[in-house]
């Protein structure tokens, strides 16, 4: 299994990161990407600023990856995450999953996203149009709940 | 022992980290946090409400009933909200 | 809802395609590209035959879209089917949903591709790598069960 | 009639597409693969299985308990394998 974490202020070039993991993997046969992005939510924001604790942020993508790759068989997988300010419109987060089929890959970069909400030290506050820093982004309990589905799947080696 | 906070926690103590000498008794992360939470004012504030107070020892994300043994870096922080 | 369908030869580039989806829609949180490719399978496969509908495939294609905007809210959707003869690593299919939130995009995405497999008119047929035109491809019951699946769960107009 | 043939419906009756005469007793889907098995050898090896036989009327997935009224166009062929 390919895997490769980043975390960086930088923005990432999802087209260079998908040419990167699939290369010399013929036997990939389905691949999903996942952006998330800062909304401006009706131009109320203009910015998210992300902080992280640095360090912790890759180990804990890291352990995310692991739980990944017990219950899915993944031929690659690519995490980066980034901090500091990002602007409306702009990228925050990229998860992407190789696999032979599509279930296992959809499954997986599901999975590691509700997994990244809530399991990996980055914290959000608002930047508002008006130029005043706004509120930090309070967790939801959505988030909370999508992970105990996973939690109380039982996992397989293989789906 | 090292301790280190994220996003409204640091900004409520005013500080991001701190080196601090934590009496013996303090053997878990509840009971640091209950013993934090007499040090001044901005103590108080931070950790008004132990609840939604996450941890990591050691960089590693633990429940409030986790041992301080080993610790040489604990983190406190507000419930993370990444992705 | 934007949304662009297009069945054809030629490749497609899936940087374009997002960048096209994602074009003054600062409200887009989320967004998910799939992309089918043609495995080797360890080297038995050269390529897979993609025979289609004329007509008909755009057709199907735009009522599986239209069942998938019945049931989450999207800002857009991008689905590319290609046909004729697709070498083994190279795409045969793109599907991209961008939404406010992960969940709609991730879940529609996944319908998308399910409803692709067993109710739009294609069908494959391998060629191996000895040059010979091997079997056609059958139909997967888990690929039927998979949509049974989404038939047993209620729709609702928003998720 | 137009009828048009995919993938190995296509190859085991050696062709794309027909016109056809239907007979005005037959009024299904089913009813009309019925008829068409007994139109010659490879009909009858093309049909032999119909409950695997999928059909399209005017380029619209159908049962074959529909109905062939305002049919202008009717399409045979294996499961779908898209995606």
């Amino acid at each position: 299994m390919v895997c490769r974490v980043s975390v960086q202020k930088e923005p990432f070039n999802t087209a260079d990161e998908t040419g990167i993991l699939m290369s010399d993997q013929p036997d990939i046969g389905a691949i999903i990407t996942f952006t998330g992005k800062c909304r401006s939510e009706g131009g109320r924001l203009s910015a998210l600023e992300i902080e992280h604790y640095p360090g912790m942020a890759e180990k804990a993508i890291r352990s995310i990856v692991a739980k990944v790759t017990e219950r899915w068989e993944l031929i690659g997988v690519t995490i980066i995450h980034r901090f500091g300010l990002i602007a409306a419109g702009d990228d925050i987060v990229l998860v992407i999953t190789a696999a032979k089929h599509r279930k296992e890959a959809f499954e997986a970069a599901s999975f590691l996203m509700d997994y990244l909400k809530t399991q990996a030290p980055f914290w959000k506050r608002e930047h508002l149009s008006d130029g005043q820093v706004g509120e930090w982004v309070s967790a939801k309990t959505s988030d909370q709940g999508a992970l105990q589905q996973w939690e109380n799947i039982q996992p397989f080696a293989s789906c | 022992m090292k301790l280190v906070y994220f996003a409204w926690v640091r900004e409520r103590l005013g500080k991001p980290e701190e080196d601090i000498c934590i009496p013996g008794e303090v053997k878990t992360v509840s009971q640091l946090l209950e013993w934090l939470k007499g040090q001044g004012e901005e103590y108080a504030y931070a950790f008004e409400n132990i609840d939604v107070i996450e941890a990591a020892i050691n960089q590693e994300h633990v429940t409030h009933d986790a041992s301080l043994e080993d610790a040489h870096e604990i983190a406190f922080f507000p419930p993370m909200t990444g992705g």
